[in-house]
This record gives C-alpha cells, structure tokens and sequence, in this order.
C-alpha cells in the first residue's frame, strides 16, 4: 500500500504512537506522508521529539502537533521542539523510558493500570497515587493507547507478521499492540510461509497495513 | 575512574552503562570476564563501538552510538528490555550525578533550573532496578562544592539506590550504616572528611 | 450447528475455538476465508488435527490435541497470548456454555456442585477479551431446563459477554436492547417464547 | 549440569514454578530429579496439577506438595491430584490462566500490582480489591515469585539463551523471569554463536543451569 493511502487513518486530534529510538527504527516515510496528509492537532507518543529539520521534528515544524509524550525530548539537534516548547507552542509529558514502554504494553494487553516501581520520590511522581505493597513504594500508571502505530520493521509476509533488525526492534512490537491502527513500513513483503513461525516478532494479528517505500 | 570501576565488576555480571563517561568501562573489562553488556534499547551482549565498515544504523547504545554485537547477543523490545532493568534482573548499572546522598539518593536527570526542558530517558527505572547501582562524577563540581551530600539539593533521580560512589578522589561504599571510604587517589580519608559535610567511616 | 457458527465468521477474522463442540467449528470455514485460529497455548494460525506422521508432542491446542500449523503461523509464550486475548485483538471466540442470561452473563466453568474440583483454565480470560463471544449449546439441558435464562444460577465466567447464542434449534443475538431471534431450526420463535423465560423479539 | 544437581537448588518450603501446559513443555527430567531429591513442603506453580502417575502426579503422589496454585487441576486423568484434594491432603488456589501468566510476567518485570480485567463479577473476585478505570471494572492481581523455575527448552549456547519449539514455549519464558532460580531442561546446547540472536526467546540473563537429561 502507498504511504499516502495508509496514513490517511490518522485524523485531526489522534493520539499517534511513533517508532524508534533515534532513527533507529523511526519511520521516516510514514512520517512524512503524515505531513503530506495534513492532520493536525496531534497527540505523538514516541521515545525522542525529533532530530534536526527531518521526520518527528519537520511534523513539529509544520505545526501538526498539539502535545509530545516522551522520555527524552532535550537533545543536542532538537531545535525544533526546544522553540517550539519555549514559545509555549507545543504540551510536554516526560515518562520515564520504562513506564513509555509499559504503559503501551498495559494498553495492548487489556490491563486498567499498574503499579510501578519508577519515580517513586522524585518530581515525576506527582499527583500519582503511591501504593505501599511487601514494604516497597509504587506508583499508579495507567496505559497509553494509540489511535494509530507508525512502526518501521524489516520484513513483513503478506499476512502482516513482522521481523526487526537489531536494536531497530525497540518501540515498534509494543506500539503495534498498543494502536487502533498499526502501520508498519518494512525494507521488504515476502511470501507467506517465508518468516520463521519461531522467530516473527509481531504477529499479523497486530498489524493493518504494510507500507514498503 | 573507568579502570577503577572495572575492577570491582564480578566476572560474569550483566551490567548496563549509562551513557557518557560510564561508556568507558567497557575498556577497561577483563578479556575473559564474561560480563555481558546491557543496552536499553533492546540488547544483552553488546561489543564495542562500531568503527567503519561496521557501522549499522540499526545497531546503536542508548547514546544512539553505533556499537557492535557480540556472540551470544540477543535483542528484544523495549517492554521487555525495561521488565529486564525493573524487574532487578542486571546485576549492576553504571551511571554519572550531579549529585549523591550520603543514604544512597541519586540525582542526575535534572538540574531544576526553572527553563530547562525536563528530559529522564531510563535513568530513573536504571536506578531502582539493578541489583547495585555504581556512580562515576567528580567529587566536586566546578564550584567547589562537594557533590556527595547529606541530602540532595537537585531533583532526585531514585532514592536509597546507590551503593557505590567511584570520584577522581576516592571510592565511596553506601550503607544504612553510612559512607566508607574504600580507597583514596592523591588524598586522605581526613582530607576528603573535613571538605565534606557526609561522616565518613 | 458448528455450520451456522462458520457462516457468521467474517472473511480475515482472528478467531479463538474453545475445547470440545467449539473446535468443529473449523471444518466448516470456506477455504480462502482467510481466518486465522488462535490458541490460547501460544500460536496463531493454526491448522487442522494432526494425524499419523503429524503429530508432534510439542503442537498441541488448548484441549492438548495434536494440530498443525499453517503457514503464516507464528508462536509467541502465554503472557503474551493471553495479552492479545484479554487486550480485545481477537475478533471472535466461541465456547460452550451451560447457561447463558439475555444480558449476556455466560456460566460455562463450574456447576456450583458444592465436592466438584474448581478448574477455570482460560474461559474468564477468553470471555472479557475478544470483541465477540459466542456460545454453542443445546438450548434446554437434559432435565429439559433453559440454559437462555433471565439470570444464570451457575457461577458466572464472565459478565454481560456474549453476543450470540447458536443452539440446536435456534439462534440468538443479544444486545443490550434484549434477545433476538435470528433463525430457528425446525421450530418457531412462538414456540420458544412459550418455553423460555427470556423476552424475545 | 545433570538433573540431580541443578535441582538441589530447591529447599524445603519453596515456591517452584513448573513449565508445560499439558505434556507440551513439561521438564519431566527435571521433576524425576526433584523427587529423587527430596525436598517437600513445596507450593507448585504450573497449568495443571498433574497427569497420570508420572511427573507432577508423582511428585504429588510423593507427599512433597503443600499447594498447587493452577488454573485447570481437574482432568480425565488427573486422579492423583483429585485424590489428595478431597482428602483434604493439598491446597489449592484456582487462577484463571491469563492471570497465572501475567501475574509471573509481574514478579519477573518488577510490577508491584496490576488491574486486570479477568473474573470480575465471577466467583474467582471474592476478597480482590476491585477498581473502576474509565468505566470499566478490574481486579487487583499481585505477582508470583517462584524460589526455582523449572523449565523446559528446545536448545541453549552455552551462555544459556534459549529457543523453544512450537507450543511447547507456553509457560517458559515468563516462568524463567519470575524465579530467582531457573533451571531448563534441553534437547541439546550449542556453541555460542550459534543461535541468531534475533530469535532468541529467553535471553541468557533469566537462566541460572540448563540439563540436557
């Protein structure tokens, strides 16, 4: 399927969860039909808020983008973002990495919220409920679902179950849980019956369209 | 520092290193040691920065460096990589501070500075998770003033998490029972007793 | 039965069979549906029975039968089977049941029997995870009971669940405006409001 | 590592999480060393509560069992187990199986709780804390820490990261998380190296002695 086309089920106000850590794994070509597309008022959920003028960071620049939630927005190219928070021009949630990750896992897996082990006495458990359980403090989080998963894998068959490379593996598998919508960009389609049944990583189940740029 | 910190890495330890200066350990790991190296974005058994050809994209450290891997790695996501740091599974991370409490409360994510953008990235699950967490900083910062402190001043990061300090100037063991000094570098345990506002043993 | 239940699949459904009645279901999807099975042991798309040279100790489904596997297919371990179950990604699953109530309670784990041996398996799991439950099962139990009832007085597995009931002489849809009957087999729909204590419609 | 040895890890009074779900993944070596070993007093964690005369009915029948926590006891041929229960000889908590599962992948993420959506309203709710999220009830479920796990694998290097085989991966790898000790019993173990690190199941930091029987 054309990147234009797929992208086309993000809508004005959806929350949408982006791949990768850096640009390993970013879906650089859906994020650009998305800019194409046009939707705005966007709520991203990804580990970084964009690198230099491209991806992440040009959807911020043409001011798409309502809110960020990150774990790590600062970073030595993040021009874009940096503006645009200093002017008060974008919202800003900092979740620390783990929570990100677990809280997508929560959405996907059907669980109402969990208590974690992270943050509790710092300036990020405020206003979260603290539960003492077997003598350790936790902290009350709940999931974060997405309307739409921008992923980037590496192969992909024709049913939609997916394969990673390497450290590119990162975000991609708990987003395509985690959506409405899973869309995945993949180097290569192979046949059915040509992906290790042992080793897929993301079952077909979990992914809606495959976009090969 | 790196050196000193390597040393006290048991053979066979999972580990993670933070980026930056914690980086450097790695070098200075026994060949044979058997310690395996964490990253968080989603790899056990990592090798050393890639060089050249080497160089993969999708092959990065946490520092978003591109690294190597080695026989026996594997990868997984990052839910999974994160149960791992959370669940109390590395046997020793390795981070730098701004600044470290006598009981053990870590502060390195945020300065507090009222414009900064906030930004913790897995520092905070880091802390809480492994087994030991070790510290590398100076033991002062350009100021002058002592970064190993009653209580901190900055943001906490994790609290009651650290269990070893390694400075420019001495090792540091934390306790419920307090800071001893395990080992001093151009300086003595008094020295270092009358520049710090933490009693030491 | 398990005819009736096969035509109301869509074309590309996930789908989850439960133990006994249920696994007949399978026989009776179109080639070229395009449905993919679930099993709650960790697989997707799996294939028919296995027999002779098949069978494969390390292949079985829930009921601990001997499958195959289709192409396509993929194994993944049980938290994260039961996190697509309970996380809504299956489009359909179907179990029996030995009542259902007109708002969709479903009782299919335990008679109540006051020296019976409690065993729930995956049935709660399956009953609040899947977009659409639905029940096969003879409409009046052996004693000539309704098993569609306004209540159930068996221990529930799930709360307001199930969608569709498929019984040996009629078929019902429930909604949260009551139950419709869909088709009847070989009776009619006044013949089953004079026997049920449900309103139809 | 033979069997004998590795699972003198286990104590008298130790909770064991046991792999398998029916014979599919069943560390049967590893159980007939348990017995032979001796230790008692034990809470078994696993699917089932035995099968036959062999494997956990005959750790059960050996009087080493004080609870079996498992989401299906009762089966055509699970008289050993049946046996016990009615005589009053063995305790046993009834977990739906999603919650046996996520409940162990709790203990092994670090997870001081969780909200899940399984059994509410049934009467597997009884004395669980229950929580209205977004207009949806959950049960409050805690984790399940086993002292040892034993487990069953298709291969291990010699670092011990572990591939499965078809549904016999079931309990194992959330099994291997949740126990301070984890013993797998595999086919065969390999060079290091030799399993692609892209489809390691169970990497090598979850697992503490592999026996090859």
């Amino acid at each position: 399927m054309p990147a234009g086309e797929a992208v086309r089920a993000v809508r004005d106000g959806d929350t949408v969860l982006v791949g990768g850590f850096g640009m390993a794994g970013m879906p650089v070509e859906l994020i650009d039909a998305l800019i194409e597309h046009g939707a705005g008022d966007l709520t991203i959920v990804s580990n970084n808020a964009g690198n230099g003028d491209t991806g992440l960071a040009a959807l911020l620049a043409a001011g798409r983008v309502r809110k960020v939630v990150c774990s790590f927005p600062r970073q030595s190219d993040s021009w874009v973002f940096d503006g645009l928070y200093r002017a008060g021009k974008i919202e800003l949630e900092v979740v620390p990495q783990g929570n990100l990750a677990e809280r997508m896992r929560a959405a996907g897996a059907g669980i109402g919220a969990f208590y974690s082990p992270t943050a509790v006495g710092t300036p990020l458990a405020e206003g979260k409920e603290v539960r003492v359980i077997d003598g350790r403090e936790y902290l009350l989080e709940y999931p974060i679902r997405g309307d739409v998963a921008l992923i980037k894998a590496h192969l992909a068959d024709r049913m939609g179950n997916l394969v990673y490379r390497k450290t590119a593996r990162n975000f991609g598998p708990v987003m395509a849980t985690a959506a409405a919508v899973t869309i995945a960009q993949v180097s290569r389609v192979v046949e059915v019956g040509e992906l290790d049944p042992e080793a897929v990583v993301t079952p077909a189940i979990y992914v809606n369209r495959v976009v090969v740029p | 520092m790196a050196e000193v910190v390597a040393r006290d890495i048991p053979d066979g330890a999972y580990v993670n290193l933070g980026i930056g200066q914690p980086t450097m350990v790695a070098s200075y790991l026994r060949p044979g040691s058997g310690v395996v190296l964490h990253t968080e974005n989603g790899m056990l058994n990592m090798g050393p920065l890639a060089t050249g050809d080497e160089i993969d994209p999708d092959l990065t450290n946490a520092g978003k460096q591109p690294v190597t891997e080695l026989p026996g790695a594997s990868y997984f996501h990052h839910a999974d990589s994160f149960a791992m740091m959370r669940g109390g599974h590395l046997d020793v991370c390795i981070m730098g501070a701004f600044q470290v409490s006598a009981t053990g409360d870590l502060a390195n994510w945020s300065t507090g500075a009222p414009d900064a953008i906030p930004a913790v990235g897995g520092a905070m699950d880091l802390a809480i998770g492994a087994k030991q967490v070790f510290v590398m900083m100076t033991l002062f910062a350009k100021d002058g003033k002592p970064k190993l402190v009653p209580s901190c001043t900055y943001p906490l990061t994790g609290r009651a998490c650290v269990s070893r300090v390694y400075t420019d100037v001495a090792t540091f063991a934390l306790s419920p029972d307090g800071v001893r000094v395990v080992e001093t570098f151009g300086t003595t345990a008094g020295e270092l007793a009358a520049r710090l506002d933490v009693p030491l043993s």
